[in-house]
């Protein structure tokens, strides 16, 4: 075998703590390597030039490249030595950046460590067997989870270029939290002006059928091939009559159920239509307050109805839906007052949370967008702001930044200045964190212009003195103690993931952080891709951001999607499972551990049962490796010899 | 060329390339400095890792050997892990009983996120290695004529 | 060129002490319950008085032994020429292989046999061969199993050896029967033997008779051609097999080999080990196919090749000792001394067997 | 054991199977061997005792054909075993269960005679009688029954089309069946290295306990001697002997069913049920599971539960 092995300086960063020219000099000595050289960077175009000529030169058929994680330019040299007529998968990687240059202080014992890292890969990549990609019909629809902006923005991309979308909302209604506030900053847009036509759009768009108030139940298949299962909940109302006119609401006599939509700033009525605006307008009962469904009497609904569309007997529904593609826009949720004891732990009525401001603030709020206490229904004079209320907080958690509530502090002091002429609002803040076009001008309008007094430091607790909330904080500029006496206090609630974000990760075999943040593939390269193909993510469902945040993953998704259905072919990862026919004994331990149900049994000629790998189902774990006692089915690319290779030049050399 | 001698002993990894893998390149660029002496081998997933390839190194010569994957739950492949789990507990159950050290052998999960406890485990695991020194060789050959070329 | 010796019991020790300094001693030993051949160190238990469940074989052809050793090196001018370095020095130490049993030394000449006369005689082999001296005890008892008689050897049969060791009261006999045992016997511990020959021979007659009364005389008849090559004989004679390589392990004239080598990075071996006719391994083609593809077939070979191929080669002789030991050891108790007998007759089938 | 209600089940179950694999005499009344029935003629050959201890349950996987098997108890949970992993289609076998007293270890009655030949050997009760040259010995079962029986807990079998005999209450109870691994496990380090070691050290690698071993599906496949996965060199060394016992005990996790033929076949005498005993512990102790036992069960490697209650997570000190 002749391989080649190219070592990269990257710069300083390896050749500053690893001698690049020795691990040249010394894996030249390695059998089968012919050719062994170092360079300054050899991701760049002229490095891989130098791969593509040497190929040629010394009549390469294996290259080694030995530079960074290969989780961050396997594919570049993959696709470097196939330009040069090689099998892409005649390639390997040792990472010496990441896991030598960078971490180890001893140029001798990295350099040494290096040696052996390419001395690994040497082995491996003469084990390397040429695979070949198979290809496989794409089904053009794209479901898209989540109705929220970036989810909406990620549909309607779609449907206008053409693709057959489906759009599933677990809310009864789409627009997600952007309908729910009053206006935007930096512009103080009217937040359902701008996103009401979208959800017209979205509700009227031929291409694109909604299924609102459901979930996703189950998802099988792989990349241009899912088939995913719906769980259409029971409204309790047959939405196909529901003409959406209200009367049942108007007359139903429970007045206490908790208003989802407002966030609980006032009640509700068991039988709903969500707000004004809503899309679908259509009412939707709440079991949990419904005196029918729980006690089996009252049915006043039932009886005003017009339509005839109440129906207490419905039971949730499901539906498949195959599709090809899907996008994750399922957005974000807020933590619980209760994790902040020290600011009453929601115990305080007139310490509310930055979302049911905005929905005081907002004209079809239930207070019709007066600004009112809580306690006693009067206008508030002094209002205090406080932000990072869970945020940047190790001690519960949250270690990470929520990202908007800067924004929207000031945006809320500007808009209460303007409700309120006479009131006097305070920020407190940790740092202010304005770096989008036109932010920071904002906030330093909410200050210079409307007079919010922005004081640098932690809220340590707030209580109730007399009708008055006393918030006690650390002016960490002057280096004081600062007291304020509020009417109102609004505390900006850390951003978290969306309840029942790692189920749907599971169903989806993606990935989360810690957190419960869906994982992009790469943070910088790959923002909207995930490490399984096929799945794509918008929105906050990623990490906390801000409208046009969202609205441009949304539409960075809906590109990915229309560049992979862009071919009618796809091609399958050729780094699966494969049997030897020979060697397996049909025991099917393989397939009874597959995590993916990929392996089946198959009948030969002469009756033997031997496992085989479905190719375009298998994702490549290897599960079925190291079950099969035999050895008989092989994880290509990653076989037993070539791991026992690995370990034999670790261990035996 | 092999470890070198006096100041590294021979400590095998087994990372899965989605968690531990890209724990161990985010410690990489959070430059979180760590011993050198474990060599990292990269699977799909901990579930490929066959306890026997743990065996292997043991046996061959290596003085310790860490599997580390996605933490349950997280696995990329869903329930690779799980599978891992079950048996890298089976073995390191079984390994004392014909005389290998367990702490030799350590498993854990480190997601790629987590390069502040990938260096902690580095860490732990290589001073806990030099502490029990070099792993004790198997007696070669003992029965066998006292070979050909001595 | 007869010259005998006599060890007296208590001498054993220091005697087999006394031959450790100059060469390397092969005796059967006993490990836990199991009586092996192996080599002598201090702490060993010598147990002369069962034979021993290993055969001597490995002192001349050990289980696996390294061919040569070789090493890439490349060209320090030049990194794309590769060198090999080889190393295939053939050492061997002076071996005595004491108290093995006539159908132990039997099984030896059979291997010889097999290593020398053929146009490419094996060097490892002869080597060891050429520095291994043989000190043969008479058997006194017929053990389970046994059948030495049945296939022209015996419990005091002398052909095979250097030295012929006879068991008396208090000491044994020791008569040596070539030069290379005529050497070992030059010993200051041996007393002069001639006293005790007259009652050695007594014993080994004794001996004898025993054996003819438990197994039976040498059997001369020729296998049955009709039965050797009955598909239906072999089916049932191996029906209980379980397919293991105990029985030719065991054996001392089994000889068959396979050869592998092992490489990590750029250092190797070149290995001879021992192989089995009874693995499906043994036979398997690089194709995938196997001519030898049922367990029927490759009891066929083990035995065919010992009471009739062979023979072919070499005079007719039996490449069975029978020591009994592919019995004793199997563990499904395959008899091949039944099988043997019933090959003999056109009756077709193994019913021979108990 | 009974011989007489054991040849009329034979009789009357014979004429619906192509075979009845049964045990007659051996090359001495302490080797009855695996017999392979077709015909009412060879009923009255079949022999029944403490002698028989072949698992003969190891020859269902290769058969075609449908069979039936006289097992023991212990050999009853190999049947288990193999239909609960699909080797073997439990309808295709005819069980025919023998409750069983314990067995006798021929090396054990061996050591106990000093390795005489045996010239005769009988059973009566609880004593075997063996004749040798040197004259009779009587030998109490108990004390030459092999370390398997001594810690069995189903000496009647755990499924049985038909039972030759009265069921047999177990003598024993789960803590002590693994007392031999316990007393083991308290033994230094470096004590277990040095036995096991000893142990090895003696193997020829004839693959008789593989061979044996009704759980050792892989036969042809085995990896200690394919190079395609090449897992193990040829090379007589320790540490490939090890390497074999290794893979041999830990492919049969959770799934052997103690039958104790691998120690038996051993022609070294090297005891390595123990091995596979060792792990069958562990296996009960982390997931309640025995194999062999229930038709329905899941081997503990080949599944998983999301909380596992009882691995915690190992810290590194």
């Amino acid at each position: 075998m002749r391989v080649g092995v190219f070592i990269c300086h990257c710069g300083n960063n390896i050749a500053g703590t690893v001698d690049v020219a020795r691990a040249a000099e010394e894996t030249a000595k390695l059998p089968h390597v012919v050719y062994s050289t170092h360079y300054m960077y050899t991701c760049s175009e002229p490095g891989q030039d130098e791969i593509k000529q040497a190929i040629k030169r010394e009549n390469l058929d294996r290259v080694v490249v030995a530079a960074c994680s290969p989780r961050m330019h396997e594919l570049t040299f993959r696709r470097t030595v196939e330009k040069a007529g090689l099998n892409r998968y005649f390639f390997e990687m040792a990472n010496i950046r990441e896991h030598v240059s960078w971490i180890g202080e001893d140029k001798d014992l990295n350099t040494n460590k290096a040696i052996e890292a390419v001395r690994m890969a040497v082995e491996k990549v003469v084990r390397d067997k040429p695979l070949y990609s198979s290809s496989f019909k794409v089904n053009k629809r794209v479901l898209v989870i989540g109705a929220g902006v970036a989810g909406m923005q990620s549909a309607l991309d779609c449907a206008e270029g053409g693709l057959d979308v489906v759009l599933v909302e677990k809310s009864p209604a789409i627009g997600g939290m952007m309908a729910r506030l009053d206006k935007t900053f930096p512009t103080i847009d009217c937040s359902i002006c701008i996103l009401g036509p979208k959800m017209v759009d979205v509700a009227q768009h031929e291409k694109i059928s909604l299924h609102a108030y459901s979930e996703i139940e189950e998802i099988k298949g792989y990349v241009g091939n899912y088939q995913v299962k719906v769980r259409k909940k029971t409204p309790y109302v047959d939405w196909a009559k529901c003409t959406g006119c209200g009367e049942c609401m108007e007359k139903c006599p429970t007045k206490n159920a908790y208003d989802r939509f407002n966030f609980g700033v006032a009640p509700t009525r068991a039988i709903n239509i969500p707000f004004p605006q809503a899309i679908p307008k259509k009412a939707t009962i709440d079991a949990k307050f419904c005196r029918q469904i729980q006690k089996g009497k009252c049915g006043v609904c039932a009886k005003v109805c017009p339509a005839k569309a109440i129906n207490f007997e419905l039971q949730d529904q499901f539906v498949t839906e195959e599709v090809g593609a899907i996008i994750v826009a399922s957005g974000y949720g807020l933590i619980d007052q209760e994790l902040l004891p020290e600011y009453g732990g929601g115990r305080y009525p007139d310490v509310i949370t930055g979302i049911q401001y905005e929905r005081l603030l907002n004209a079809s709020g239930p207070t019709s967008g007066h600004i009112l206490r809580p306690s006693d229904k009067t206008e508030p004079k002094s209002i205090v702001f406080v932000s990072c209320a869970g945020s940047r907080d190790k001690s519960i958690g949250i270690p990470y930044c929520s990202n908007f509530c800067c924004m929207y502090i000031a945006k809320q002091a500007i808009l209460t200045k303007d409700h309120i002429p006479d009131s006097q609002s305070f920020v407190f803040y940790m740092d202010i964190r304005a770096p989008g076009k036109g932010y920071d001008e904002f906030t330093r309008r909410a200050q210079e212009d409307y007079g919010v007094k922005y004081i640098r430091g932690r809220v340590s607790r707030i209580y109730p003195k007399g009708k008055k909330m006393i918030v006690q904080g650390a002016d960490t500029l002057l280096g004081a103690k600062v007291e304020v006496e509020a009417d109102l206090v609004v505390l900006a609630t850390a951003a978290t993931a969306a309840p029942g974000a790692a189920a749907l990760a599971e169903k989806l075999h993606i990935s989360y952080d810690t957190h419960g943040f869906y994982v992009e593939s790469h943070p910088k390269l790959r923002p909207v891709e995930t490490n399984t193909a096929g799945v794509y993510l918008a929105g906050a469902a990623q990490g906390p951001k801000d409208i046009p945040s969202s609205v441009g993953q949304g539409s960075a998704a809906a590109a990915k999607v229309l560049a992979l259905f862009s071919r009618d072919m796809l091609e399958s990862d050729p780094a699966i499972a494969r049997v030897n026919q020979n060697a397996c004994v049909g025991c099917l331990k393989c397939a009874k551990t597959c995590p993916f149900q990929a392996i089946k049994d198959e009948v030969l000629r002469g009756g033997k049962v031997v496992a085989n790998v479905i190719e375009t189902v298998c994702a490549g774990c290897g599960v079925c490796t190291s079950t099969c006692p035999c050895g008989a089915i092989q994880l290509q690319h990653f076989t037993d010899n070539q791991l026992l290779a690995e370990v034999n030049s670790l261990c035996l050399s | 060329m092999s470890v070198v001698e006096g100041k590294e002993l021979r400590i095998v990894g087994f990372l899965c390339n989605w968690c531990s893998y890209g724990g161990a390149d985010t410690a990489g660029v959070s430059r979180f400095k760590q011993p050198t002496d474990l060599r990292i081998i990269r699977v799909p997933c901990s579930g490929r890792v066959d306890p026997l390839f743990v065996v292997k190194a043991l046996i061959s010569g290596a003085d310790g050997v860490l599997v580390s994957g996605c933490h349950p739950r997280d696995c990329h492949y869903s329930d690779g892990n799980f599978y891992a789990r079950r048996r890298l507990e089976m073995l390191k159950r079984f390994l004392p009983f014909v005389g290998i050290d367990a702490r030799r052998f350590h498993y854990t999960w480190v997601s790629a996120s987590e390069g502040q406890r990938w260096q902690q485990t580095v860490t732990d695991f290589t001073s806990l290695i030099h502490e029990l020194g070099p792993a004790p060789l198997l007696p070669q050959n003992k029965t066998l004529p006292k070979e050909a070329r001595a | 060129m007869k010259k005998a010796g006599y060890l007296k019991k208590q001498k054993e020790k220091e005697f087999i002490a006394a031959l450790g300094a100059k060469a390397r001693v092969y005796a059967p030993c006993l490990e836990d319950e199991a009586v092996l051949f192996k080599p002598v160190e201090p702490d060993s238990v010598i147990c002369l008085s069962r034979p021993a469940v290993s055969s001597p074989k490995s002192a001349i052809y050990p289980q696996s032994e390294t061919l040569f050793s070789f090493r890439f090196k490349k060209d320090s001018e030049d990194p794309r020429r590769t060198l090999v370095e080889l190393d295939d020095t053939i050492a061997v130490p002076d071996t005595i292989i004491f108290g093995a049993r006539p159908c132990d030394a039997r099984g030896i000449a059979v291997i010889d046999r097999a290593f020398s006369k053929t146009e490419t005689p094996d060097p490892y082999y002869l080597a060891r061969r050429a520095k291994t001296t043989i000190v043969t005890l008479t058997c006194p008892e017929p053990s389970t199993g046994c059948f030495c008689t049945r296939v022209g050897c015996g419990p005091a049969e002398t052909s095979d050896s250097d030295v012929m060791m006879t068991e008396l009261e208090d000491g044994y006999l020791m008569e040596a029967l070539t030069s290379k045992g005529e050497a070992l016997l030059e010993s200051p511990i041996l007393e002069d033997g001639t006293a005790y020959e007259a009652q050695a021979k007594e014993a080994q007659k004794a001996a004898h008779e025993r054996m003819i009364k438990e197994a039976g005389e040498a059997d001369t008849t020729p296998v049955d051609p009709e039965t050797f090559h009955s598909q239906v004989f072999w089916e049932k004679a191996a029906e209980r097999c379980l397919g293991c390589g105990a029985c030719t392990y065991l054996c001392p004239t089994c000889y068959c080999f396979n050869i592998t080598d092992e490489q990590v990075v750029d250092k190797g071996e070149r290995i001879r080990s021992w192989d089995a006719c009874m693995f499906h391994h043994f036979t398997l083609e690089a194709s995938g196919h196997n001519p030898r593809a049922q367990k029927a077939l490759r009891l066929k070979n083990r035995i065919g090749h010992k009471f009739v191929y062979y023979g072919e080669k070499y005079d007719g002789i039996i490449a069975c000792s029978g020591c009994g030991r592919c019995i004793r050891g199997c563990p499904v108790s395959m008899e091949i001394s039944t099988i043997a007998a019933a090959l003999k007759k056109n009756s077709g089938t193994v019913s021979g067997e108990q | 054991m009974n011989l007489e209600k054991l040849k009329e089940i034979v009789r009357t179950v014979l004429p619906s199977v192509d075979v009845v694999i049964g045990y007659k005499k051996g090359l001495d009344a302490l080797h009855p061997v695996p017999c392979f029935l077709t015909s009412p003629d060879e009923i009255d050959a079949l022999v029944l005792n403490p002698a028989c201890m072949h698992n003969l349950a190891a020859y269902l996987p290769s058969l075609k054909n449908r069979a039936a098997v006289v097992v023991k108890g212990c050999d009853s949970r190999t049947v288990v075993q193999l239909a609960q992993e699909g080797l073997i289609k439990r309808e295709n076998v005819v069980v025919i269960g023998v409750p069983c007293q314990g067995a006798v270890s021929v090396r054990k009655v061996l050591s106990a005679i000093d390795h005489q030949p045996v010239i005769e050997a009988s059973f009566e009760n609880d004593t075997v009688v063996i004749k040798t040259k040197k004259g009779e010995a009587r030998l109490a079962l108990r004390d030459v029954a092999p370390d398997k029986c001594l810690a069995c807990r189903y000496p009647t079998p755990v499924v049985a089309d038909h039972l030759a005999g009265e069921e047999v209450e177990p003598k024993i109870d789960e803590k002590t069946a693994y007392q031999e691994i316990r007393e083991f496990d308290a033994r230094s380090l470096e004590e277990r290295r040095a036995y096991w070691m000893a142990e090895f050290d003696r193997c020829i690698r004839c693959y008789a306990c593989r061979n044996a071993c009704p759980l050792c599906v892989c036969r042809e496949s085995c990896i200690a001697e394919t190079r395609d996965p090449h897992w193990m060199s040829q090379k007589a060394t320790q540490n490939e002997k090890m390497m074999f016992h290794m893979i041999h005990a830990i492919h049969l996790a959770g799934r052997c069913t103690e039958c104790g033929e691998c120690e038996r076949a051993c022609p070294m005498g090297i005891p390595v049920a123990r091995l596979k005993k060792k792990i069958n512990m562990e296996m009960k102790e982390l997931f309640g599971y025995e194999p062999g036992i229930s038709m329905d069960d899941k081997p503990p490697m080949y599944t998983f539960k999301v909380e596992e209650e009882k691995i915690e997570e190992h810290k590194i000190r």
